[in-house]
């Protein structure tokens, strides 16, 4: 679990494919494809981020897609509707973390299991999603300084990934170096231990809930600007994406724990994995059986030094 | 002598189970007070009680003769109870520092108003408290998973030791523990002592409880049975009044209040 | 030469329709062909049209696009000199052309033959679909000819809340408002084909026959024209929308351009090409039957 | 956690919901209705109850939905080509035992995390479908006795609902009165100690996986037949129903584990929701809304007992 | 007398540590074998190899004359090696029968070639093995995280005996247990040893150790340092040897072959 290749192993075989795609994908190592390809992440990467925070703590937020849609909808109205785009970036992570909370109140103060209550609110946000929208995606004109925020660049780097680095940073920093992060780290790993060593383990249940609400209402802001569009649904297959870039990144870094590099870099992968297919022509269906048996590969690689291990289960 | 902690009429239901029916016990300022009974007997849930883990059904507790209700353990703790479990409650995947540190974590200014893990400092911090027992650990980074069953214990005693409480509470502390670790964590119990914390101690090992106590509560299914002060106690007749219930005659049943 | 073909929401079977002609017909025409599926994410389809763009094709097709969340990509791909088409996609001054039929009318056409056979007075059910443009469209026009027709009463409708399993919800939908409404309902209207071909499947099983009550809908296809030559099927009738013709239409037209270097304006004059909409009914199943 | 109000809580709401409908939702009692929800709700409790064989193992398959859609488009296919409908049946179920029996080596064998192994057995499912169909959906005439397995009746009761009692008949006895259903439970709740106990905990993993996936070929045969058509995605949207009535189920009768009575009151209680609200003429997105606030109150009513036993969390 | 078992430079490395060094030992048919050491020896390490849990790194196992090679806790139970592990090794949510017949449950047919539980037959057995322990639980359908640490020792007790197996290798069985409970368990040992059954003892009471055991093995930093016969060896002898390493020389250090 803890040698070498148990920890770099899928990160190997990321590498592995980029050198594949760098040879066998035209195009593949343009400056211009490898931004799309940061930019193309980055939602997946931030729903990731926010995901495993909630993970951390031993809760699964399988609302995080549906709340990200929710805030969607939510800041294209306000902008749509003339309002100061502050004001909808405002109030759309306001919802995101707002709808954090909730489900943070249902799990610590209701004690409704997590994947119980974010089904349920995940089912609420969709319902309020197409209530808001009547099913139609806001589409059109929009303020150009909230069209920045998406689509921009500093330098000549697009605001996409300037905010993806941003936000990697302040929550591998909150994590490692930080007691918050920390006491997230012990709650996780063993509630009961934390609990009787004076760790208030409800508080920061709901931290790591509300962060993951969090990060659906930024992705949210985000998505929307750089979509130029607000769709009831916009977000909800970033779901099964995300949370495999996060289950990706489980098996690097810190083997068996979501961590923050390890997240990005299973987005990457992931990211990588579509691009380079599209790139290289291959069928569209033959995209998801590919991708399908790259993961375990790569996965079976960081693994398969666990074989070794005696013969533990 | 001042009572510094007073249980009154404590009892404690698990759903149907009884395990605690009315139990007053008073613990001195400064003393080792042993709670010995057989299995099963209520000693760690009287412990949980005390340390905030589980809420009493009904009693009072009283602490520098405040009635107080612990609704955490966070409570206990932040009023000088520190306690080490039975079952050690420890995080196996995380590091021996790590584990020791949960919930009281030492840390320095990065900038004013940011404050930062102080890392080096918990790690040789719990390197001496290792030391103190005994246990050479040096690798404090290693997860609490890859140690023995005694060396797990010596990393539960010193989380207690860094909360540095006024009153210390032990359920079974040596239980996992070789001859000399023991020898070790005996000597820690007289020098607690000597710098005025209040002990608690759970053992089944009769040999250490006379040895270190200076009082000695038994319980017997949910109510005290007997207690009495140690010296002149001999391991043998302990043994004895757990399984009978009284306290052993010879000695002279003193309580003193 | 090479082609790139997207479909928006392959698993929508209308949008693998145009995509799956518009495949075999370019490449009988010798074209390189490649498939892409957006699975109805925008962020998804944004990102294929950035990828395809770097491979630099000869030429783009979309099926079902959304020219206004991907205007910029379709500029890069005009600015890059490669054609692109558009198939029921809305307008977009960077597409060549779109290839369209005119929901407007087909929906137009589909409620009116409904109310027709109801003689303007009755009680119907109807099936919708909000997700979709053209089917949001066909239901507004539903509700203009309805506006104008009190004597026809909706006393039930179900919304498609699913896209993927949505053929078990139209069927718990369909099957509870049958139920709430026994035996009051003249007539109903279904969104699309398939819709219609559940509700169907539950009229037969609960016994009604043709005409009780009278069932229409839109889209047209193999499957459709069987069930209205079929005497013990309930459709009645359909607006058929050529999505076949529509993608080959889509290929011809890039293949006149790229390589018949033929100039943009021989090919259209306005931002569509419509295709003929036509309703299919007993009367005229048989050669449609007989083409597929 | 063990109270009755613990273990039926849940239950009583599913009541109350019933009664509630039987008095607001016209014909909501009719035999007709009644037997519609049943009929309904099979597939999905079908899916279900595979998903908590696996989860009783402790391991979580996600890719049940697809394996389904999957295995449908094979029968739809063979049927559809002229084949005996034995055949079709009996591919279809082989296919997705053999799905399953894929995930139980990726698991065990490869020692791939569950999460990470099925996700990639989704992908590779759907590309599958995809190729299989080319997005076109199976419809038309099907064979007679091939329709009869999903919309038949024996006596008067609709074979959908014989062949989901038989499942859950099948699946219980199994659970509580055999060797295997015992080591599933001892694997589940502790593997280590069942491992220590000389249990062959890989097989039993194996065992619980190809459950999951025999169930998802079963559901597959009955959904096409019922819905006499074949789609390449025809069960995705069932996954998260499926599952959540999994999680509902896990409310009662054994608060904590999935069991087989809390897995079918489950999807009952999710199925009557959707039919009651249609027959109520409720707007179609205020049904998610009131699904999600229903779960959360149905389980709050259930768990609302654990908050008087003392403050653990 | 016969060997049952022996052990033929047996090491054991996890990562980078190693925690077995090389060790032999035998063992002979019917005899109490104790095997003593600090905390961190190699004691636990040592019994998980025989009980199959862990894989050695190198070296040989012979039961019965015959080299073997376990892959799994299975093929040493169904060789007759039964083990109670220091952690106990339960499940907390499941019945205290539950975890005594995990692996070995007891079936009745109810139709020719459909065998099913037969739970009666477990329950009544399982309260029969902890009335040989003197506990009393009656309610064997309680969960095991419903008992106190001692009664929890008690169940992984009884868990080891239903095995009937030829070698019964136990971790610090008594380390929970009171001083009735403990005496229980002693008795029993003597009664396994009088039915034939070979028992490996690991435990920190010396006291203990040279009540029960007829030959004594010393394990110090993954090595074996010393062992010897039992008789006449007092229990402050052993903890001085212990912490030596060495055999108290007045007894004269036999090392039977
Ligand atoms: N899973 C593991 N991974 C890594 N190191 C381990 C592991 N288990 C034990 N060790 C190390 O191996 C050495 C021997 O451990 P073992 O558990 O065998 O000791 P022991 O003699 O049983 O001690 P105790 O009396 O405390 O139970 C110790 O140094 C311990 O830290
Ligand atoms: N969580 C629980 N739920 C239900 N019953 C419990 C629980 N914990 C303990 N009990 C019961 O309460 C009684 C007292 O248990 P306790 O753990 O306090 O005993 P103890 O004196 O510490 O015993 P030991 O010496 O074995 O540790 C026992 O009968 C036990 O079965
Ligand atoms: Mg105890
Ligand atoms: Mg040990």
């Amino acid at each position: 679990m803890h040698g070498w290749l148990g920890r770099y192993g899928t990160c190997m075989a990321g590498i592995i494919l980029f050198v594949f795609f760098a040879l066998c994908a035209p195009n593949f190592l343009s400056v211009l494809n490898l931004s799309n390809i940061v930019k193309q992440i980055s939602f997946m990467a931030l729903l990731g981020l926010g995901f495993s925070m909630a993970l951390l703590v031993s809760e699964l937020d399988l609302s995080f897609a549906n709340i990200c849609s929710l805030c969607a909808v939510c800041v294209g109205w306000l902008v749509h509707t003339g309002h100061d785009p502050a004001l909808a970036v405002f109030v759309g992570v306001l919802v995101g973390t707002g709808a954090g909370l909730l489900n943070g109140f249902l799990v610590t103060g209701l004690r409704i299991p997590s994947l119980i209550a974010t089904l349920a609110t995940a089912s609420v946000a969709n319902g309020l999603s197409f209530m808001v929208t009547d099913g139609v995606a806001f589409v059109g004109q929009w303020d150009s300084r909230f069209l920045w925020l998406g689509r921009g660049a500093v330098f000549g780097v697009p605001t996409l990934i300037i905010w993806l680095l941003a936000a990697n940073l302040v929550a591998w920093f909150m994590l490692k170096q930080t007691r918050l992060g920390f006491r997230m780290l012990a709650v996780g790993e063993a509630s009961e231990a934390a609990r009787l060593a004076g760790v208030n383990v409800r508080t920061i249940k709901v931290i790591g809930l509300a962060l993951s609400g969090l990060a659906a209402g930024i992705a949210a802001v985000l998505m929307t600007s750089s979509l130029a569009s607000a769709a009831p649904n916009s977000a909800a297959d970033l779901m099964l994406t995300a949370i495999a870039a996060v289950l990706l990144g489980m098996t690097m870094f810190e083997p068996g724990r979501a961590n923050v590099p390890g997240t990005l870099v299973g987005a990457i992968i992931i990211g990588m994995l579509g691009n380079g297919l599209v790139l290289m022509g291959v069928e569209y269906y033959f995209q998801d059986i590919l991708l399908g048996v790259i993961i375990v590969a790569s996965v079976a690689l960081s693994s398969s030094v666990l074989k070794k291990a005696a013969f533990s289960l | 002598m001042a009572h510094i902690l007073e249980l009154r009429n404590l009892t404690k239901h698990y759903g149907a189970v009884q395990a605690l029916r009315g139990v007053d016990v008073d613990v001195h300022e400064g003393e080792v007070l042993a709670i010995c009974g057989d299995n099963g007997a209520g000693k760690s849930t009287l412990i949980k009680v005390v340390s905030g883990a589980h809420a009493m059904t009904s009693g009072e507790l009283r602490l520098h003769d405040q009635p107080r209700r612990w609704s955490s353990p966070h409570d206990a703790l932040s009023n000088g109870v520190a306690t080490i479990y039975q079952d050690l409650a420890l995080a196996p995947r995380l590091s021996v520092w790590q584990n020791v540190f949960i919930g009281a974590e030492l840390r320095h200014n990065l900038l004013p108003g940011l404050s930062v893990l102080d890392k080096t400092a918990m790690r040789s911090r719990t390197r001496h408290y290792l030391q103190r027992l005994n246990q050479d650990m040096d690798d404090v980074d290693r997860p609490v998973s890859d140690f023995s069953g005694g060396q797990r214990q010596a990393i539960a005693i010193a989380r207690a030791l860094r909360w540095q409480a006024r009153i210390v509470v032990m359920d079974e502390p040596t239980a996992a523990l070789g001859v000399r670790e023991t020898a070790r964590v005996l000597a820690l119990i007289h020098q607690l002592k000597r710098e005025g914390v209040t002990v608690m101690l759970i053992s089944h090992n009769m040999e250490d409880v006379v040895q270190v106590a200076d009082r000695i509560v038994i319980l017997k299914a949910g109510r005290v049975a007997a207690q009495g002060v140690a010296r002149g106690v001999a391991a043998s007749d302990l043994a004895q009044a757990i399984i009978t219930g009284k306290w052993p005659s010879m000695i002279g049943a003193t309580v003193p209040a | 030469t090479k082609l790139a073909i997207i479909g928006f929401q392959m698993s929508s079977e209308t949008h693998a329709r145009v995509v799956n002609a518009a495949k075999a017909k370019a490449e009988s025409m010798g074209w390189d062909v490649q498939v892409l599926n957006s699975k109805g994410d925008m962020s998804t389809h944004i990102n294929q049209l950035e990828t395809v763009l770097l491979t630099q094709p000869d030429g783009i097709i979309i099926a079902m696009g959304k020219p206004l969340q991907s205007g910029d990509q379709y500029r890069k791909a005009s600015e890059a000199g490669i054609p692109l088409v558009t198939v029921m996609s809305g307008t977009s001054p960077d597409a060549l052309v779109d290839i369209a039929v005119n929901e407007y009318s087909a929906g137009a056409q589909a409620a009116l033959y409904l109310l027709d056979h109801l003689n303007y007075r009755g009680n119907i059910l109807t099936q919708r679909f909000e997700g979709n443009a053209g089917t949001r469209i066909r239901g507004k026009i539903l509700d203009v000819v309805l506006s104008e027709n009190p004597a026809v009463k909706v006393i039930g409708s179900h919304t498609m809340a699913r896209t993927a399993s949505w053929r078990d919800d139209v069927q718990a939908g369909m099957n509870a408002l049958l139920l709430k409404n026994q035996g009051k309902v003249d007539g109903i209207w279904a969104s699309f084909d398939a819709q219609a071909y559940i509700i169907d499947d539950i009229l037969r099983q609960q016994g009604a026959s043709k005409g009780k009550p009278v069932l229409v809908s839109i889209d047209g296809g193999a499957e459709t024209y069987r069930r209205i030559a079929d005497p013990a099927s309930l459709l009645m009738a359909t607006v058929m929308i050529p999505f076949e013709k529509m993608g080959e239409k889509a290929v011809d037209v890039i293949d006149s351009i790229a390589v018949g270097k033929a100039s943009r304006d021989t090919v259209a004059h306005g931002p569509y090409i419509y295709m003929d909409a036509e309703l299919v009914d007993a009367s005229n199943v048989e050669q449609y039957v007989k083409k597929d």
